[in-house]
């Protein structure tokens, strides 16, 4: 008997410590948060800096949630957002081609949405009440190939790494890094082409095997985020190869002080900060009654050893 | 004569390693024909690194196993024990000690799994999916989703889990291989690793002769535990660095190994040579089937063939072994 | 002075499980040297007292003087440091491991650095074999090794402890001959060697042949203790089974129609040869033997458990192919198992899914439902026929005792609308009223007209019950008999024990 | 020994009552505490939320009430969701798709591809059960071969890249009738009670329970033990096949990697609700419950805004709670 009331106590007091953890509810504008996965580095810097926006401005709250890389959770949470009556959503895609219900929902309610980072309309215009801020994936890769194609003068092969596959990030960077090749170098062939799941070890995993199957044959590797390009260098220099050159995406501080050394040719940075911010900015305008522009690009920059020093 | 040809099979086949080795052998023939690359020094060391990690791992999960219970909680463990030693260092603990704490926590974790599984005789693989999720979100709630970067300078310790030493090897695999040994000494050569399998393959007949079957377990979780967090500390060393998602889903991939290797689900059968082996096996197929030049996603079809397929094979050997 | 000529004395020894006194104030003295047989129909309580003595239970009441000294509370650990090893009837060994570990578990030799000393441990290993003459090398592995070379290395184990006092249950139900005679040669070596052996078997002749005294029990009750060779075989049954046989249960003869099942030639591998009986309408064919001659096995076989490697099954004249208990029930046999919590009873399950179990099909209407509400008029009806005492159809069977799970089983096939009822000890552990009630059911079910075939090791029980009584011998059948007035237990122990003169 | 037998039945007191529906009590105090903390959780809007949003894992966990209760384990059903998933996307793509799967392929009654997406799960669930009942390999390792297998198939037959644009008459599957019942909670609710009548009301049923309660005993009871091994693997992965359309409704598109981890989910659902993996007991209405309470759980700690951090730890304590409530119920008196 008393176990069974210390079982039920002990699950009274979780319950009652996560009641204790809610905030109470305040007037003024509350927006929901969705992200697609908070163990996603580039993407908590984003939020970091989308909550950040709002941190100096009264009557805004912001609550923040992780769809753990689950469409179907991202789908609960936006519905569960709006049953509890937020005022506007700032929503980072787990998946893009499966956004459908996530608009219809945000409609029904009638509050605005803004998407983050990645664009579920690509090229097609948004509905009303619907806004994108991001970058244009596919600038990344043909910066980062641009790079790339001078550094080797035009010939050799290259590696490239992507992230996961159902991702346009991880798709529209690839195919950046491709068309770049087709159009200008075409003495450059891609040797491989694997995902890496946008993880480190994977990356090192997959350029282990790159060294083993094409030896010097491969003389750059072209990453679609820099933690794939980090264990690219891992590899390399496991294997005491210096004479590949090895790119990433994001500039994640890591990758920062890689370029610094040497050990990364390049990374783009893409604007974390500019993007969070960016949709913070356009929710805050809709807010107020201003107008916002529906699509807001913000820029990337290629970031090697001569320009570092402006990002630190 | 016949008869000895008799004998000398039926001593191969009681070689609890056999099904495990001639499945190696098999993917390495498959391999190396498929791909000239296959056979050479450079991927040899590169799929061994690459194994290092799941083999330390699947180590102690084939300990644990022998003793008739699970760990779903490794992979998570896998993270906890360098992440905890990260924040230690950044905080200006010296390595080594940092290196302690996170085994430490490691073993906090595996006595804890040990603990509940004694007391409510919940069955462990419901104990440890409830502490894996459990220490899985304390992760992300520890780090807010931020990889932990080694900030200090003092970087000789971390050469030492995870660095490169010679011909190309990491001393990762240094550590796979005394782990290896350090543990199948354990088994077979000590009173306690008798008692491990005593009580993995007849808990009551271990009870009568007056073996603290509690005291097994619980030990066991605790070595189970420090193996997934040495494991940790070994991709900590390699990249300076710990994602909190780190290790998901690695416990599958640890037990599959140990299954391949022999090792029976309900206890008092398996050895860690067939873990070792199963663990490698893994690593070949996964760069195997990339230097063959099939889509990595294929290495997740094939692999569950190959669990099956090796369970099936391993049930018919020792059948065909005891008569 | 007498005190010291005795290595073991239990005297006033009680055991009581919840509900049951298993043990009644009983004694046991043995001498140094000295091997000493105890016997008692299955229930006397021969397997508690050794189980007291091994350390496995402690018993209730009663004082244990062991090598001079006065012990208690002691762990089944304990008991082997002390001395006292048992060799269980059914063996525990760790399957997947040598020999040698087996023999030296929990007290392997330790080298200097505090590792297992495996080249120690194997000559060890080596020695103890030799000395109970059993040519085998330490490292085999135990599963590999038959059962009778599983007992001896338990022996072996016993012998390493260096044991005064060992204690065997049955070691010869799974022997050989061959085996048989290997033991009895180790046994005498070891008294020889002065240690003392408690023997527990079912086999007369066994007993004659190795044991110099017997202590018989009956009920929990001590009954007595001789020397063996001044025992005649008939004062030793009458010790053991204790009571007239027509008293308890008069037999009502029913009338007796055709053959019903025929059985040819029926032959296991290894288990039993050459079996052949039939049974009629209305008829009950008691099968008598001792434990392990391979009654449940041919049994087991006819209704699709374990394979025959020869031999034909015949129903009403044709012959039927059974290889599954589904072909069995099909063909409306119906098999009340030994071994109730094995293979029996769904212990979580309700007392109503219990009994429905075997015969859900005949409940479904069109769209392949269960009919409850029919299911369950049948349920109560038969609850209130063979007068099942429970709560309700909704209690979890292991609630009910023991009797009652049987009868619910009982109600089970009854509900499959058999021919044919096999019953394997259908009243082991069950108490006398409830027993009473079970044997009623079985023979208005003969008056029916339904042919029975039951298993039984108590002779009253096969005496009172059956119209013919089949004995089995070490996988063979010894002999079919008329029950008549004049038969006696003498006379089918006779036959059980392949003596008949 | 009767006298004994019925004392224990007239006890039923307040301690029966509470380990017997131990898990509502504490489905109860959820729904309580959360609506006090926040009324709008019981706002008609937010509980279909709750419930649709129990329907995927709700509608997995309902198959592996019949694994568990057989005494097995599923590990595979997310996995063979992702497979029934991706092949259900790929033929019922809408005309308009820009990438479209079979680019000459019109578009397809929309029964067509529900009917592929429940036969694959089955086919996948029976291959399962056929391992297990045939080569009498743990299910365990059968199920995890399975996880692994079918993740790897999504993945082959959709080359890694998510399948989208379906036709109208499957998402509608995820959407609304009445303007406020969705489909997915009337799915679920049909599955709910097609199983209740499947593991209460038929043979089959009453089969699964005796497996898992005595498989010997069933063998010589006569029930086909390996012919309803496979029937019970091949409804889960059929349910896993079900979940699969309902996803695909709500979401209007299916990637390959979907639904991985759910099969823990909808373990930890199925445990929760007092199913035993002793194998024996359990319901299809305790895995409903237990559906409910991960669903209430996820959904009220976002409504009172617990940090999100904390809500997978929150979800790990709650599984080994209820487990331990459980545990006490059908454990033995002492």
């Amino acid at each position: 008997m008393r176990r069974v009331l210390l079982v039920l106590l002990l699950t009274g007091l979780i319950i009652s410590a996560v009641f204790a953890g809610g905030e109470k509810e305040s007037e003024g504008f509350k927006i929901g948060y969705v992200c697609n996965s908070f163990n996603d580095t580039f993407q908590t810097y984003v939020m970091d800096a989308s909550e950040g926006y709002f941190a100096d401005k009264d009557g805004y709250t912001m609550v923040l949630q992780d769809a753990q890389e689950d469409v179907i959770r991202q789908q609960d949470l936006v519905n569960t957002f709006i049953a509890q009556g937020v005022d506007a959503l700032i929503v980072v895609p787990v998946d893009t081609s499966a956004m459908d219900p996530i608009v219809r929902a945000a409609e029904e309610a009638g509050i605005p949405l803004c998407f983050v980072n990645r664009n579920p309309y690509g090229e097609k215009s948004l509905p009303k009440n619907v806004y994108y801020v991001g970058s244009q994936e596919i600038i990344a890769g043909q910066q980062q190939m641009n790079s790339m194609g001078e550094l080797l003068g035009g010939k050799g092969g290259v590696g490239i790494l992507m992230g996961k596959l159902d991702n346009e990030g991880a798709l529209k960077r690839t195919e950046g890094n491709e068309s770049v090749i087709s159009d200008k170098y075409p003495g450059i062939t891609i040797l491989a082409k694997e995902t890496g799941n946008w993880q480190r070890d994977q990356g090192m995993t997959l350029t282990e095997n790159w060294l083993t199957a094409y030896g010097t044959k491969l003389n750059g590797i072209l990453a679609n985020n820099d933690e794939m390009a980090l264990g690219a260098v891992e590899a390399l220099k496991a294997a005491g190869r210096e004479d590949v050159y090895v790119m990433g995406v994001d500039a994640i501080p890591d990758a920062k002080v890689a370029v610094g050394n040497g050990s990364l040719a390049a990374t783009v940075l893409q604007d974390a900060v500019g993007q969070g911010a960016g949709a913070s900015d356009v929710i805050y305008k809709v807010l107020n009654g201003d107008s916002a522009d529906s699509v807001t690009m913000i820029p990337f920059v290629l970031i090697t050893k001569e320009n570092l020093a402006d990002f630190q | 004569m016949k008869q000895q040809l008799h004998k000398l099979i039926v001593k191969l086949l009681r070689i609890s390693e056999i099904g495990s080795l001639s499945g190696l052998l098999i993917i390495v023939l498959v391999f190396s024909l498929l791909s000239e690359h296959f056979l050479t020094w450079t991927n040899f060391v590169g799929i061994f690194t690459m194994t290092a990690e799941l083999g330390i791992i699947a180590i102690g999960v084939t300990f644990l196993m022998i003793s008739g219970e699970f760990d779903l909680s490794v992979g998570s463990v896998f993270a906890v024990a360098p992440m905890t030693g990260a924040i230690l260092m950044n905080s200006g603990i010296s390595p080594f000690f940092s290196f302690l704490a996170g085994l430490f926590v490691a073993a906090l974790i595996g006595g804890l799994n040990g603990f509940v599984l004694i007391k409510t005789k919940i069955p462990s693989f419901i104990v440890t999916l409830g502490s894996m999720m459990f220490f899985r979100g304390l992760l992300l709630a520890v780090s807010g989703g931020f990889q932990i970067s080694y900030i200090g300078q003092n970087n000789s310790f971390l050469e030492v889990l995870g660095g490169k030493i010679f011909l190309g090897m990491r001393a990762s695999g240094i550590w796979f291989i005394i782990g290896t040994i350090f543990f199948s000494y354990i088994l077979n050569r000590t009173k306690y690793g008798n008692h491990v399998f005593a009580v993995g393959g007849n808990q009551e007949a271990a009870k009568a002769i007056g073996i603290n079957v509690s005291k097994v377990k619980i030990i066991n979780f605790v070595a189970c535990s420090v193996m997934a967090g040495l494991a940790g500390f070994t991709m900590f060393g390699r990249f300076n660095s710990i994602d909190p998602t780190a290790g998901l889903q690695l416990e599958l991939e640890a037990i599959a190994a140990a299954v391949i290797g022999g090792v029976l689900l309900t206890g008092g059968y398996g050895s860690i040579i067939g873990a070792f082996i199963g663990a490698f096996l893994i690593g070949i197929l996964r760069s195997g089937l990339i230097l063959a030049g099939a889509p990595s996603y294929w290495y997740k079809a094939f692999i569950g063939i190959v669990l099956v397929v090796s369970v099936i094979l391993n049930t018919k050997i020792r059948k065909a072994a005891t008569g | 002075m007498s005190e010291e000529k005795y290595i073991l004395q239990m005297s006033n020894i009680v055991k009581t499980f919840p509900g049951v006194k298993a043990l009644r104030g009983v004694e046991l003295n043995v001498k140094p040297g000295e091997i000493h047989a105890l016997m008692g129909e299955n229930g006397a309580g021969k397997s508690t007292l050794v189980n007291c003595l091994a350390g496995i239970h402690n018993p209730t009441s009663g004082e244990i003087i062991y090598d001079g000294e006065k012990v208690g509370n002691y762990n089944t650990a304990q008991a082997l440091e002390m001395g006292i090893s048992m060799i269980h009837q059914e063996l525990s060994p760790v399957f997947h491991r040598p020999i040698m570990e087996n023999i030296w578990l929990g007290r392997e030799p330790l080298n200097r650095f505090g590792f297992v000393d495996h080249k120690k441990m194997y000559e060890m290993s080596k020695e103890v074999l030799k000395e109970i003459d059993l040519d085998e090398d330490p490292k085999t592995l135990m599963v590999s090794l038959t059962v009778a070379k599983m007992q001896m290395i338990e022996i072996a184990k016993a012998v390493s402890y260096d044991s005064k006092l060992i204690i065997m249950d049955e070691p010869t139900s799974a022997l050989t001959d061959k085996e048989v005679k290997q033991l009895f040669r180790i046994m005498r070596k070891l008294k020889d060697q002065g240690k003392s052996i408690i023997y527990i078997s079912h086999k007369i002749e066994e007993v004659y042949e190795v044991t110099d005294k017997v202590t018989i029990y009956r009920d929990g009750q001590f009954i007595g203790t001789e020397a063996t060779s001044n025992l005649v075989v008939s004062k030793l049954i009458n010790m053991m089974v204790g009571r007239d046989v027509n008293e308890m249960l008069p037999k009502v003869k029913c009338p007796i129609g055709d053959i019903k099942l025929e059985i040819k030639n029926l032959t296991h591998s290894h288990l039993f040869k050459d079996i052949s009986f039939t049974v009629k309408r209305g008829e009950i064919l008691g099968i008598a033997g001792l434990v392990g001659s391979g009654r449940t096995e041919v049994i087991e076989t006819v209704f699709g458990i374990r394979s025959s490697v020869s031999g034909e099954i015949f129903i009403d004249g044709k012959k039927v192919e059974i290889n599954k208990p589904r072909d069995a029930i099909a063909h409306h046999m119906a098999l009340l198992t030994e071994d109730r919590r094995l293979s029996g009873i769904f212990p979580m399950l309700s007392v109503r899914l219990n009994m429905v179990i075997a015969n859900i099909s005949t409940y479904l209407n069109k769209l392949g439902l269960v009919k409850e509400k029919m299911l369950k008029n049948e349920c109560d009806e038969y609850v209130k026929k063979i007068q099942v005492k429970t709560p309700g159809l909704m209690q979890k069977i292991e609630k009910l005792s023991g009797g009652n799970q049987q009868k619910v089983l009982v109600a089970r096939w009854l509900m499959t609308k058999p021919d044919i009822l096999f019953l394997d000890e259908p009243t082991r552990g069950i108490d006398v009223g409830t027993k009473a009630e079970i044997h009623k059911i079985i023979t208005k079910l003969a008056g029916e007209g339904k042919s029975i075939v039951m298993i039984s090791s108590e002779l009253p029980e096969v005496m009172g019950m059956s119209d013919r009584i089949l004995i089995m011998h070490e996988g063979r059948v010894t002999g079919i008999v008329e029950n008549t007035k004049d038969l006696t237990q003498e006379d089918l122990m006779a036959y059980a024990t392949n003596t008949v003169a | 020994m009767t006298a004994t037998g019925s004392s224990v039945i007239n006890k039923i007191d307040f301690k029966q009552i509470l380990q017997k529906y131990g898990i509502v009590f504490v489905l109860i105090l959820m729904i309580v505490g959360i609506s006090i903390a926040e009324p709008a959780f019981l706002s008609r809007s937010n509980i279909f939320n709750v419930l649709t949003q129990s329907s995927i894992f709700g509608i997995m966990a309902l198959g592996l009430t019949f694994v568990i209760i057989s005494k097995g384990i599923d590990l595979s059903v997310g996995s063979i969701l992702a497979l029934s998933g991706v092949v259900l996307a790929s033929l019922g793509q809408a005309a308009s798709a820009t990438s479209k799967y079979f680019p000459n392929m019109g578009e397809l009654p929309v029964f067509i591809p529900i009917l592929a997406a429940l036969s694959i799960g089955a086919l996948c669930g029976g291959i399962s059960g056929a391992l297990i009942a045939k080569t009498k390999i743990p299910a365990f390792i059968a199920t995890l071969g399975m996880m692994t297998i079918a993740r790897g198939m999504a993945l082959i037959y959709s080359d890694g890249r998510p399948i989208s644009t379906l036709v109208p008459s499957l998402t509608a599957l995820g959407g609304k009738i009445f303007g406020f019942i969705p489909v997915p909670v009337i799915i679920f609710f049909i599955a709910i009670g097609i199983s209740s009548v499947l593991l209460q009301m038929t043979k089959f049923g009453k089969n699964v329970y005796a497996i898992g309660g005595n498989i010997t005993a069933a063998e010589v009871s006569g029930v086909n033990v390996s012919k309803n091994l496979i029937l019970i693997y091949a409804y889960s992965g059929l349910l896993a096949g079900l979940a699969a359309v309902v996803f695909a409704g709500r979401v209007g598109s299916v990637h390959p990697g979907a639904a991985t981890g759910y099969e823990l989910t909808a373990i930890a659902a199925t445990t929760i609700g007092g199913t035993s993996h002793a194998g024996g007991i359990g319901t299809i209405w305790g895995a409903f419950v237990g559906a409910l309470v991960l669903a209430v759980m996820r959904n009220g700690l976002t409504l009172i805004g617990v940090d999100a951090y904390w809500q997978q730890i929150t979800e790990g304590v709650i599984i080994i709670v209820a487990v331990v409530i459980d545990m006490r119920k059908n454990a033995k008196k002492d």
